[in-house]
């Protein structure tokens, strides 16, 4: 009976559920405090430094003050959608969990669209930042959502267009059999240009900097979440988080050979411990990125989008389709 | 039906007001700004929230009463501004002032002005988002604090000069320490360079971004690294040169098109002339006194005017003091750069996008509170 | 063509940006952990005045000149005196600055005829109230004085002791 | 243009107050010239197509009449000039920001320093004093003055 249990389709969805919700909100906290380091040391200073050792619970401490703070309505906003919007961008951030592929046996569902899942939904939180730039009734958060929603249509195209190249020759959407096929030869060594166009439309995804225009703190103070207080924001916050994870454990997928060694050689680490640190280290570069770069102009990042990224990947799909037709 | 059309115009249009609360205005400054989506179609800055009344001050003290007030107008160059302060009353009481004096007031001059720079630097590259320049600045801009603050004692609001002289001489410890400065920032210029300067990001937020062209700075007083950046070499430290600036070698850089590109690479020239100016005026720096001892306690100018300009961070500035015989001015009237610089940013936006406007706020390189007064 | 040179040209400045930054990463920090770690006071340091100690009277040598309550621009300084001898200058009896209003240009440091004002070193001031800003100078003399006798171990001012030289 | 042609376009406009040139520049203005108060404009006009710059406008207040005080500059070595305007008490000068753009904010800052009104400049709203300020700081009947003098007792 237990063995039947265990083994049945509803306790693996319910345990990893469980195990989602609390690595996700561990892992944005971890996030936090890393991004937090990295950009200290980057700039010569430490860091958080003395909440627990090396600031290490500082952010944790953070979580705990957001959420002991008061929910702010502005006058005049919409108070459902309000408090809707910041839900809304978590919840779908969490479903790309169910299909990534932490191991050979850690995925919580190995569906064979688990690839397309992932970006359906993670275009999802689009939506919420618009409900929650409009619900603000606040004229920065409407131009911070009014550019989100731009951006995400501009940079979805080239994402998805990179990420069909890898499809194209895997003939498949299931996140498992693309890492299975990535065994010797990871995909960033053929495909260099989608896997490049990847990283560049997720930090844009993501509304990462140099990319961070919805937000943009020095012209629309907060951007869309401008009138967030409290978990309110907290969430908005986590949701950022936690979809960097996800963008770049999907590039590990994708591109990074997912919980293969390099060139087949797993030096007896665990798959799990590879993807994660491959995982990691993609963010590091993400974090890299930020703290390096001023931010783009909007008009400047629709052109890169339509005029560079686009045609570059449209090139580079044809190509793999012919070399694939040739082969 | 025309009704109607009116009425979606109006409607197109809405108010901006950016600031008086907002990361980006440098102090206290509001922008009121009509958009059409995310252009510019009017702009009007509304200043004068941190006006403290220096002027009227300056009136019910006596000239050396104000000292403290000067450093405090434009706190970004508060040495500078505080040398010119002293300028103007040293003019017009007529006090010889020791040759080692002179050159210590430029040293410090010069290094307070690389100092401000820097901080417009850091924080112009932070209002286009990039965050990490910003603490590479201020770790430079740390190094002339510290040298400042161990002549001075003072960090900020220096009030270091004095009528006749300065209130403390150098020694060779600070003399080691700016030449470790100069030393130091020979590397830093190709980190900035790399980081800033050449990167593509940053070229494409300013190239071509809130021209003002010669005509447009005449007509708004537009003055300093912003005027210079179009072309025209207009410096007080050249055309009416106080202190030893007509002894020491340095150019006067200048842009070509007026926009904030250019006026980036203006002031970013600037610094490293201004390192030349201190280098030679180190090793020209005479013996004798820092400070002479002919002025009596109690100041008692001639009746008459005088308007003392001098080179600012920001521009041409200039004490006007009307002495009617007493200890203190009958009139005292400050004249600051950033006034023409805000002054003409209302010709300016208009045409823009909202981040754009951020992008030439920042690199006018205002200080509100100079302009407040 | 200039397309794709800028493309690549531009694409080459964002490394060589990254390589700025990365350096950066394994460079040591310019930070101190202030309450932990102090950065030593410059030998200039001005922090609000107070009165100095003279070795050969033990204390200060205020003449109530009030030369510096006149200069100040602010109003801070308060200074009242009395005469202990027909003939002489006065003795302080109260002197109280407001360090709230301080500007710390140091006007009347360089005032003073017996150059018994100085800055002193103190940088770590908190006030609640605005009474916290008024220091009491003779009051905090007497304390400096007191120490100072505990770590030298000897009777400061073997002289007349009243401020007289 | 040059020096000398300017100096003959102000003695043809204004022939009872010709240009005064300041060898020493201890003031630190080289020319001065008194100009009545009704030809401000054809002054700022003559010097706005001489290339000058409006550097300053600012007032003075005595006990028997106002002084405007505009400072031009050029961008050459030396060339600060310094038109002096007296205006009475009750006067309304005319505005020149239609020849100086940028005079436009300057006369707003003396008209809410000292309530003297320019004629012409539509936009006299408060600049550096609250919006519904009513009172003139910088004029010597408002607060704590020191002293307040006729005009010839300063310049004689």
């Amino acid at each position: 009976m237990s063995e039947g249990l265990l083994g049945s389709e509803w306790f693996r969805l319910i345990l990893g559920l469980l195990i989602v919700l609390g690595f996700a909100s561990l892992n944005a906290l971890f996030l936090v405090w890393l991004e937090r380091k990295v950009a200290g040391h980057i700039q010569l200073r430490p860091g958080p430094m003395e909440v627990g050792p090396h600031g290490l619970l500082q952010t944790i401490m953070d979580a705990i003050k957001l959420m002991g703070k008061e929910l702010i309505l502005p006058a005049k906003a919409d108070r459902k959608l309000f408090f809707l919007a910041p839900v809304l961008v978590f919840m779908p951030v969490l479903v790309g969990f169910l299909v990534l592929p932490f191991g050979p046996s850690m995925i919580i569902r190995d569906m064979n669209l688990g690839v397309l899942l992932v970006f359906a939904f993670s275009t999802f939180t689009v939506l919420a930042i618009l409900a929650g730039g409009w619900a603000s009734n606040n004229k920065y958060a409407l131009l911070g959502a009014i550019r989100s929603v731009a951006q995400n249509v501009a940079y979805e195209i080239p994402l998805l267009l990179a990420v069909m190249s890898v499809v194209l020759m895997v003939h498949s959407l299931s996140f498992s059999e693309i890492v299975t096929s990535q065994k010797s030869v990871w995909f960033v060594f053929v495909q260099p240009i989608a896997c490049l166009i990847y990283l560049i439309s997720a930090t844009a995804e993501t509304n990462r900097a140099p990319f961070d225009i919805p937000e943009a703190e020095s012209e629309l103070v907060a951007g869309f979440h401008t009138e967030y207080s409290g978990m309110g924001f907290g969430l908005f916050f986590l949701a950022e988080y936690t979809n960097m994870f996800i963008v770049c454990a999907v590039a590990t997928s994708l591109f990074f050979g997912g919980w293969n060694g390099l060139f087949g050689i797993s030096l007896g680490i665990p798959g799990v411990f590879w993807f994660l640190f491959k995982t990691y280290a993609l963010i590091f570069i993400l974090m890299w990125v930020r703290w390096t770069f001023p931010r783009v102009r909007f008009d400047q990042l629709m052109n890169f989008s339509w005029k560079v990224m686009i045609p570059l990947s449209l090139a580079n799909l044809v190509v793999t389709a012919i070399v694939l037709k040739l082969i | 039906m025309a009704e109607q059309d009116n009425t979606q115009e109006y409607r197109r249009i809405y108010t901006l007001n950016l600031g008086p609360q907002h990361p980006s205005t440098h102090g206290v400054l509001r922008i009121l700004l009509d958009l059409d989506g995310e252009y510019i179609v009017k702009a009007d800055p509304v200043i004068g929230y941190g006006h403290r009344g220096h002027e009227k001050m300056g009136e019910n003290r006596q000239y050396k009463q104000f000292l403290p007030n000067a450093s405090r107008l434009d706190y970004l160059s508060g040495m500078l501004f505080n040398h010119g302060f002293v300028l103007a009353v040293e003019k017009l009481v007529g006090i010889e002032v020791p040759e080692r004096a002179k050159y210590i007031r430029v040293i410090a001059s010069e290094l307070n002005r690389i100092s401000s720079h820097l901080l417009w630097f850091g924080t112009y590259i932070m209002d286009l988002g990039g965050f990490t320049p910003f603490l590479y600045a201020f770790d430079d801009r740390e190094q002339i604090l510290d040298i400042l603050d161990s002549v001075s004692g003072s960090r900020l609001t220096y009030s270091y000069c004095r009528f006749g002289g300065v209130t403390r001489d150098v020694d060779y410890k600070f003399i080691d320490m700016t030449r470790a400065f100069l030393k130091r920032m020979e590397t830093r210029w190709a980190d900035y360079d790399d980081l800033v300067t050449k990167n593509i990001i940053f070229i494409h937020r300013t190239r071509g971004v809130g021209i003002i062209d010669e005509e447009l700075a005449r007509q708004y007083g537009v003055t300093g690294p912003n005027l210079r950046a179009c072309g025209v070499g207009f410096d007080v430290r050249r055309s009416e040169p106080y202190e030893v600036y007509d002894r020491l070698d340095f150019e006067v850089p200048t842009g070509s098109s007026g926009d904030a590109l250019d006026r980036y690479y203006v002031r970013f020239k600037e610094m490293q002339q201004s390192c030349r100016i201190i280098d030679q005026a180190l090793d020209q720096l005479p013996g004798g006194d820092f400070l002479t001892k002919k002025v009596p306690q109690k100041l008692a100018p001639p009746k008459g005017e005088v308007y003392a300009a001098f080179e600012s961070a920001r521009g041409l500035s200039a004490f006007y003091l009307v002495s009617d015989g007493s200890p203190g001015p009958y009139r005292c009237h400050i004249r600051v750069p950033s006034f023409g610089n805000l002054n003409v940013l209302s010709e300016v936006l208009p045409g823009t996008l909202v981040a754009d406007a951020i992008s030439i706020l920042g690199s006018i390189d205002v200080v509100i509170p100079e302009i407040d007064r | 063509m200039s397309y794709f040179k800028e493309i690549f040209v531009g694409g080459l400045s964002l490394i060589e940006g990254m390589a700025v930054t990365v350096r950066r990463l394994f460079q040591p920090l310019v930070t101190v952990q202030y309450p932990r770690k102090k950065i030593p006071l410059s030998s200039a340091y001005r922090g609000h005045i107070e009165l100095k100690i003279f070795e050969d009277t033990g204390t200060h040598k205020c003449i109530v000149c009030l030369s510096c309550e006149k200069t100040c621009p602010s109003g801070v300084i308060q200074v009242e005196g009395v005469k202990m001898k027909e003939k002489g200058p006065k003795t302080a009896t109260n002197y109280v600055i407001d360090f709230s209003k301080c500007s710390l240009c140091g006007l009347c440091v360089e005032i003073c005829p017996t150059q018994t004002l100085q800055y002193s070193r103190e940088y770590e001031l908190v006030g609640e109230t605005r009474s916290d800003c008024v220091i009491d100078c003779l009051a905090r003399l007497a304390k400096q004085v007191e120490k100072k006798e505990m770590e030298t171990g000897r009777q400061l001012g073997q002289g007349d002791g009243d401020g007289n030289v | 243009m040059k020096v000398k042609e300017l100096e003959a376009i102000m003695l043809e406009k204004f022939p009872d107050a010709p240009l005064k040139r300041d060898e020493t520049g201890l003031t630190g203005a080289l020319w001065s010239i008194d100009v009545p108060i009704s030809g401000i404009r054809d002054a700022a006009k003559a010097f706005g197509s001489a290339g000058f710059f409006l550097e300053s406008i600012t007032a003075l207040d005595f006990e028997d009449t106002f002084e405007l005080v505009y400072h031009f500059n050029r961008y050459e070595p030396k060339s600060r000039l310094v038109v002096r305007v007296l205006c009475g008490h009750d006067q309304v000068p005319a505005s020149i920001c239609d020849i100086f753009r940028g005079a436009g904010w300057l006369e707003r800052e003396v008209h809410d320093f000292f309530g003297i009104s320019f004629s012409g400049n539509t936009d006299l709203r408060a600049l550096l004093l609250p919006e519904d300020a009513d009172y003139r700081p910088l004029r010597k009947t408002f607060g704590k003055v020191s002293a307040y003098h006729k005009r010839e007792e300063i310049y004689g």
